[in-house]
């Protein structure tokens, strides 16, 4: 039996996974904060809490995200990249192409029969092409966040929004309103628009099928039927909260993958790949 | 000071003239740091001082240039090859779409960092061949093109470049005023010779114990000998590498790779550094110009000949040389094979159309010949590094957890 | 001026080949017919066991590779075709799919999907090369060869040119870099024969050389006064809009006695607008000079964004690049047939390239003779070749002369980088400013408009 | 006394201006530009009429020239100006050693180069990304809660600035808070951002080519910490009218003069607009 965690400090939310033998036992979300070590701690004690774990009989712990370098009590770091491609394999083994689409960053990246990320690539410069261009459209209507994906479901037929920049699509929204447009169809366009350009960046990494779609916007099912009717193929979603979980859940299956490596004797000393070989450069 | 009216370093300067401060008392980190505040430096203090000493200064732009004829001209052969500036006017002077190192490179003249005698370009690509206009219509000394052959696989390509030599030849004698003697130039090619042996002497050290030296450590060392004189850059090499050799460090398991994309557009240190800390660069194209020819040229009759098929026949490849013989993705692997390296990282300048255009074919090898590699962009400019460190630790982590 | 008024061809003139066919207008309509039988005739060359050469502009060596009895393949006019057709798009995102970069040339990635897809194109179907032969007057021409290799396994064939070394630093006969140029270039030449007669099968036959050359100074002799015919003001045709469709037959007919005739036949058009006065079919207000590439992913909006001014282009160096340098008017000498060839290759595709890296020279030269208002710069993302040095040599021009200049960059072949509003934007200020130093000339110098 | 007016509809905001046979401006409004982009501009001209207090008896406003992006959609005026001509003219009319001039509106950043005669010879603008717009800096008010009048002068205390490093406007709010987390200064900040904004606009200035006079127009140009950012960064004093915020509309004013006057002279401008 083994029993691992999974630490993905990502910038706003920090998550965790505890899973025992592959079995999801334990799981927790914080928020990230100005002190992700902090924050790191906090959802570790809160998923190992819910999985009945003590902290001391987790073999190994893999810290992912954005300050997986903080989490002092991790044995290894994976980057969210590797971590995603872990969980996806976890989820659908079948999966050939990740789409992450956060609100800061949508990330596209091929991995290989594997289950190594072969290439990947992202859009982090530009809002136009992140999550944060549909918020902002939402909030230019006078909408939240929350309603979203309630209101884009309604909508019959997509308005066209260009994407070019998300300041300048302000004009354009305003000028949809004034004719009379409804909110739900300008809210399907940019969808719509958003899912054009994550597409562009999985024709960017030679996409395969499988395909996988994860992160936060994904729990849009406008953004899923935006992406399949895109592609002409089915995709794979996982369901409710684990699309948020994938990275969190991918660092505990390494964890798990390494934990046998040492047990095995094959990963002698406890190693530490490349990370840490990293931090001893000078 | 000691002056003679003619001889090596020619007219009125001074024989024992260093460019270099005295580096021999530094340890080598320190001499390490002194060659990288150098090769950074925008204001380019050695050519400055071989100036001031009365010197003529030929600048020519990437890739490869003949420095030999300069050289027997006792002249300096100058490597322009941009700079992390900002292009401040350089930028007014093209428009969009257009490579970094072009401007960086102009500003130079329009903002009087640099004079020189002469600039020689070569068309590697479609914006230097322009770079050669622009620069000619914004200074007032010669500006030349030097065509090198583009049909490497002719037999008239040697004696036509042979014949371009001299052409070159002439023209530098005319602004240097110094006449270049069979003599002159045979010494030249013995003391160039020297430097190729050096250089060749570093290059397996990255590949024979590539924990001695950093990628970022033998750039600074490569490109410190196209702004000083190729004499000091002896010394200089002579000095560093039983140092570099007697180092004490101890291998890691790294991973062992090839940078390829650095022909021309130079990637900034800090970006070599961050690469230098996941991995083991064991041998890359780097400012191949300088290392272009492979080995010895041989010293006969006719030096200028001699050079000529050196440039042909004992040669490195970039994608901006054409050569039936060489296909690049050919070369490529042959590169990693002779390194021993187990992937590769092929990076292009941003907006460098061949560089870009030969990515293609190399992913294609690549994938082939099942090389683990992953692709990435760069700018002489750029300051921000988490992209490609996050591509980096991906790529090993993925070699490593598997 | 409406082309109906305008009498059919002259007694005495072609008018007996072609009756009934006005003169004013023949020149376009004879163009695209033409243009269309080409096309026509690479869709079937497979079909007939006929062999083609992929070959551009600047160097195409048509007038050799025709004594071979290749079909000559212009993949910058496939490519250019695709984006006037508004399907540019497609062949384009098929590429980058491939793996190349937004950074590409337009007509490379146009190519490759053209490529990939089988030959499909608008135009018909163009068959794969039997060979490849280009200059380095472009040096991706190069990299885009190495493509077909590495598609194709063909030869491919590099004639090297040596260019002009520096700002009016042409050598010539005399000159002992000439001659060190005329070597290489003949012994390629040499060498490329030898390609040739493996590739097709066929001995060379130097007196079908002199016979194509033949065809090819006919329409030099042509093309060059073509482009001087529009010293008449108004200018006969407009530079950009009916100059495309010339281009395409230079290339496309070079060497054949349809082109030869079909130049003749043009001049004789030209020649009749200018005794008579009649100009394009717009007012013509300002004259211009054109410097780029024209954007053809909205060529019809492009011209009359102009035209709607008043704006008529009388020059363009494009016609003298894209024709390979051919706008010299240079005649090979039939009495040595190769020494000329390699002469006249080196001289005009050397020209073609002048007229992209030093082009200030030569605008400068056309601004008296040619009246030109304005010049107008566009460069295009894609092509570095022609576009690096334009922003310079406007710098360059505006020192030397008082013409006006228009600054605008789009691409050729990419609707991406083409925004039509922001063109649009810039090439009303240009007009307004051409219309207020008019105004400020008809005022004379004691009431300079009202800034005083 | 004969009036002429210019109708500037940019994206946010139209400006309108009055000037009569003096070039004196005698009246000018703004309004938000909002939804209706044709009212927008008859409420801003309206405005403008009523703060010129154009007597009955004169002869009222002979011209009118709309530009901005809007221009189109000045029903009412009688010929339409690029803006790019416009601010090249208004810069020039306050200060006629002008040969650049940076316009910073809420949406856009243009430079533009002009001739000693007021010619335009070159023009940039943002126009796919918003970044180093003066939206950065509503993004920035927004995020710190502080007014945007207030910015300026706060950032010229700092000390020590941070540097901003992401260019997208809507990142900013995330990346000064994230700042904040870190314990930095509001001033601090607020210098970060200025520089940031100000390097966006030099990048394209640069494209331009930066050829002193330097005249500074649009709303941004009233806020002084700006103009000093941008002072430091050009090393020379750049220009700033009072009237920065109306430069375009000035411009069309001083078009639709011309109209006006040259209707008086035999000769005519029929060359001018068609």
């Amino acid at each position: 039996m083994s029993i691992t965690a999974g630490i993905d400090v990502g910038s706003t939310y920090t998550k965790v996974v505890v899973s025992r033998d592959g079995e999801i036992v334990g799981q927790s979300l914080v928020r990230s904060g100005y002190k992700p070590g902090e924050a790191a701690e906090a959802a570790y004690e809160l998923a190992c809490a819910g999985a009945g774990v003590e902290r001391g009989r987790v073999d190994y712990v893999v810290a992912t995200g954005y300050g997986r370098f903080q989490v002092p009590f991790s044995q290894v770091t994976a980057t969210e990249l590797t971590a995603a491609a872990w969980g996806c394999r976890a989820l659908y083994p079948g999966t050939q192409t990740i789409l992450d689409v956060g609100g800061q960053s949508v990330k596209a990246s091929r991995i290989d029969e594997a289950g190594r990320v072969k290439s990947f690539r992202l859009n982090e410069k530009c809002a136009a092409g992140t999550g944060a261009f549909l918020e902002k459209t939402a909030r230019y209507m006078g909408y939240e966040t929350e309603e979203i994906g309630p209101l884009a479901a309604t909508s019959n037929e997509a308005v066209a929004i260009s994407g070019v920049c998300t300041v300048f699509a302000e004009a354009e929204v305003i000028n949809h309103l004034s004719q009379g447009i409804p909110p739900a169809d300008i809210m399907h366009g940019a969808i719509i628009s958003l899912v054009g350009k994550s597409v562009q960046l999985m024709k960017r990494v030679k996409m395969e099928p499988e395909y996988t779609l994860i992160g936060g916007i994904m729990r849009y099912p406008t953004m899923v039927k935006a992406v399949r009717s895109q592609l002409k193929v089915d995709v794979n979603v996982p369901e409710g909260d684990l699309v948020q979980l994938v990275a969190a859940l991918g660092a505990a299956t390494l964890a798990a993958h390494q934990a046998r490596k040492i047990a095995e004797g094959r990963a002698a000393g406890g190693t530490r790949p490349s990370v840490p070989l990293a931090a001893s450069a000078s | 000071m000691r002056l003679r009216a003619t001889g090596r370093r020619g007219g009125e300067m001074d024989v024992n003239l260093r460019v270099l401060d005295p580096y021999q008392e530094l340890s080598l980190k320190e001499a390490f740091a002194f060659c990288r505040d150098l090769v950074e430096d925008p204001d380019f203090p050695t050519v400055r001082r071989w100036r001031q000493a009365g010197g003529k200064v030929v600048g020519h732009f990437q890739v490869y240039f003949p420095e030999e004829i300069v050289h027997a001209a006792e002249a300096l052969p100058f490597k322009v090859r941009g700079a992390p500036v900002e292009a401040r006017q350089g930028e007014s002077h093209f428009g969009s779409g257009l490579c970094s190192i072009l401007k960086t490179s102009l500003e130079f003249i329009l903002s009087d960092r640099l004079r020189l005698d002469m600039f020689v370009s070569h068309p590697i690509c479609d914006s230097a061949r322009n770079l050669a206009a622009v620069w000619g219509r914004n200074a007032d000394y010669p500006c030349e093109i030097l065509y090198l052959p583009q049909n490497a696989n002719s037999l008239h390509a040697s004696a036509y470049l042979r014949g371009e030599y001299a052409r070159v030849a002439r023209e530098v004698e005319s602004v240097t005023g110094q006449e270049i003697s069979d003599d002159a130039l045979r010494r030249s090619l013995g003391v160039f010779n020297e430097n190729r042996r050096l250089l060749r002497e570093l290059y397996a050290i990255k590949r024979e114990t590539p924990w001695l030296l950093a990628v970022d450590e033998a750039y600074v060392l490569v490109a410190v000998g196209g702004m000083i004189p190729r004499e000091e850059h002896n010394e200089l090499l002579s000095w560093f590498l039983p140092q570099i050799r007697s180092r004490e460090a101890t291998p890691q398991d790294r991973m062992r790779l090839v940078l390829e994309g650095g022909f021309c557009e130079q990637p900034p240190l800090d970006l070599l550094n961050t690469i230098a800390k996941f991995s083991y660069v064991v041998d890359d194209d780097l400012l191949i110009g300088l290392r272009w020819i492979t080995s010895d040229v041989p010293v006969g009759d006719d030096p200028l000949a001699d050079l000529a098929e050196a440039y042909l026949e004992r040669s490195s490849y970039s994608p901006v040389q054409h050569d039936l013989r060489k296909p690049k993705e050919k070369m490529l692997m042959e590169r990693i094979r002779k390194a021993g390296a187990g992937a590769a990282i092929i990076s292009a300048a941003k907006m460098c159309e061949p560089g870009l255009d030969e990515v293609v074919a190399y992913v294609k090898a690549l994938e082939e010949e099942n090389i683990p590699y992953f692709v990435s962009e760069f700018e002489e400019r750029m300051t921000n590094f988490d992209n490609m460190q996050m591509q980096l630790e991906t790529f090993i982590e993925n070699l490593v957890f598997a | 001026m409406s082309t109906t008024e305008a009498p059919v061809s002259a007694a005495g003139g072609r008018s007996a080949d072609a009756p009934g066919v006005p003169l004013v207008g023949r020149g376009n309509k004879e163009g695209n017919r033409l243009f269309r039988e080409w096309f026509k005739e690479l869709t079937t060359a497979p079909e007939r066991g006929e062999k083609s050469a992929y070959v551009f502009v600047m160097g195409s060596m048509a007038e050799l590779l025709r004594v071979f009895d290749f079909h000559t393949i212009f993949p910058e006019v496939n490519g250019l075709q695709t984006a006037v057709r508004h399907v540019a798009d497609d062949y384009i995102a098929q590429a980058e799919d491939y793996g190349y970069s937004t950074d590409v040339c337009g007509y490379v990635k146009a190519d490759v999907g053209l490529q990939l897809r089988g030959g499909v194109h608008p135009m018909g179907t163009i068959p794969p090369p039997a060979l490849s032969v280009y200059t380095n007057a472009c040096n991706t021409y190069i990299k885009w060869a190495e493509i077909w290799e590495r598609l194709y396994h063909v030869p491919i064939f590099t004639l090297d040119i040596p260019g002009t070394r520096r700002a009016g630093g042409q050598t010539w006969h005399g000159s002992v870099d000439f001659a060190n140029d005329l070597r290489y270039v003949q012994g390629q030449i040499e060498e490329l024969i030898g390609v040739c007669e493996a590739v097709s099968g066929k001995r060379f036959d130097i007196d079908k050389l002199r016979g194509i050359m033949a065809n090819a100074n006919r329409m030099s002799r042509a093309w060059k006064k073509v482009i001087e015919l529009n010293k008449a003001v108004p200018a006969v045709y407009n530079a950009v809009t009916d100059g495309t469709v010339y281009l395409g037959m230079v290339n496309g007919f070079r060497g054949r006695e349809e082109g030869a005739r079909y130049f003749e036949d043009v001049v004789e058009e030209l020649e009749y607008k200018a005794t008579k006065g009649i100009g394009t079919p717009f007012e013509e207000k300002y004259r211009l000079v054109f410097a780029g590439v024209p954007c053809y992913p909205i060529f019809r909006r492009f011209g009359e964004m102009f035209s709607e001014w008043g704006g008529t282009f009388v020059g363009s160096t494009y016609l003298w690049f894209a024709s390979g340098g051919s706008n010299m008017g240079f005649e090979y000498d039939l009495d040595r047939p190769l020494e000329s060839l390699a002469e006249g290759t080196l001289v005009t595709v050397r020209d073609a390239m002048d007229s992209m890296f030093y082009s200030n020279t030569v605008l400068a030269d056309m601004i008296e003779p040619f009246r030109i208002d304005g010049v107008v710069y566009h460069p295009i993302k894609s092509c570095r070749t022609v576009s690096t040095g334009l922003a310079d040599s406007r710098r360059a021009i505006m020192e030397q002369t008082e013409a006006a200049t228009l600054f605008i960059e789009s691409d050729h072949m990419d609707k991406r980088a083409v925004s039509e509003a922001q063109l649009k934007n810039r090439i009303d200020a240009f007009f307004e400013g051409l219309a207020s130093r008019r105004q400020r000339r008809a005022l004379g110098p004691d009431q300079q408009g009202t800034e005083g | 006394m004969a009036y002429a007016a210019g109708v500037d509809v940019g994206s946010t905001q139209t400006k309108a201006v009055i000037i009569d046979d003096d070039l004196d401006i005698v009246g000018r409004s703004l309004v938000d530009t909002g939804a209706s982009v044709t009212l927008a501009a008859q409420n801003a001209y309206q405005a403008a009429v009523r703060d010129a207090d154009i007597h009955e008896e004169e002869e009222g406003v002979g011209f009118i020239v709309g530009t901005g992006y809007g221009r189109y959609k000045v029903t009412f005026g009688d010929a339409q100006t690029t803006e790019i001509s416009c601010h090249g003219r208004g810069a020039v009319h306050m200060f006629p050693s002008t040969r650049t001039v940076v316009d910073r509106g809420g949406r856009d950043t243009k430079a533009i180069r002009v001739s000693p005669t007021g010619e335009i010879l070159d023009f940039v603008m943002n126009d796919k990304c918003a970044a180093g717009t003066g939206r950065f800096l509503g993004a920035a008010a927004t995020a710190l809660d502080i007014p945007l009048g207030e910015l300026g002068p706060i950032a010229l205390q700092s000390e020590r600035p941070v540097k901003i490093s992401t260019t997208c406007t809507v990142f900013a709010d995330s990346e000064i808070l994230a700042w904040l987390g870190k314990g930095k200064k509001v001033e601090d900040i607020l210098m970060g951002v200025h520089r940031s904004v100000v390097s966006r606009s030099l990048s394209l200035m640069r494209r331009v080519g930066i050829e002193q006079e330097v005249t500074f127009t649009g709303g941004v140009a009233n806020n002084l910490g700006m103009v000093e950012v941008l002072n430091e960064a050009l090393g020379f004093g750049v220009n700033v009218s009072s009237e920065s915020h109306y430069m375009g509309a000035l411009g069309a004013a001083l078009f639709a003069m011309d109209r006006v006057i040259a209707g008086r002279s035999p000769a005519g401008f029929s060359e001018a607009t068609s």
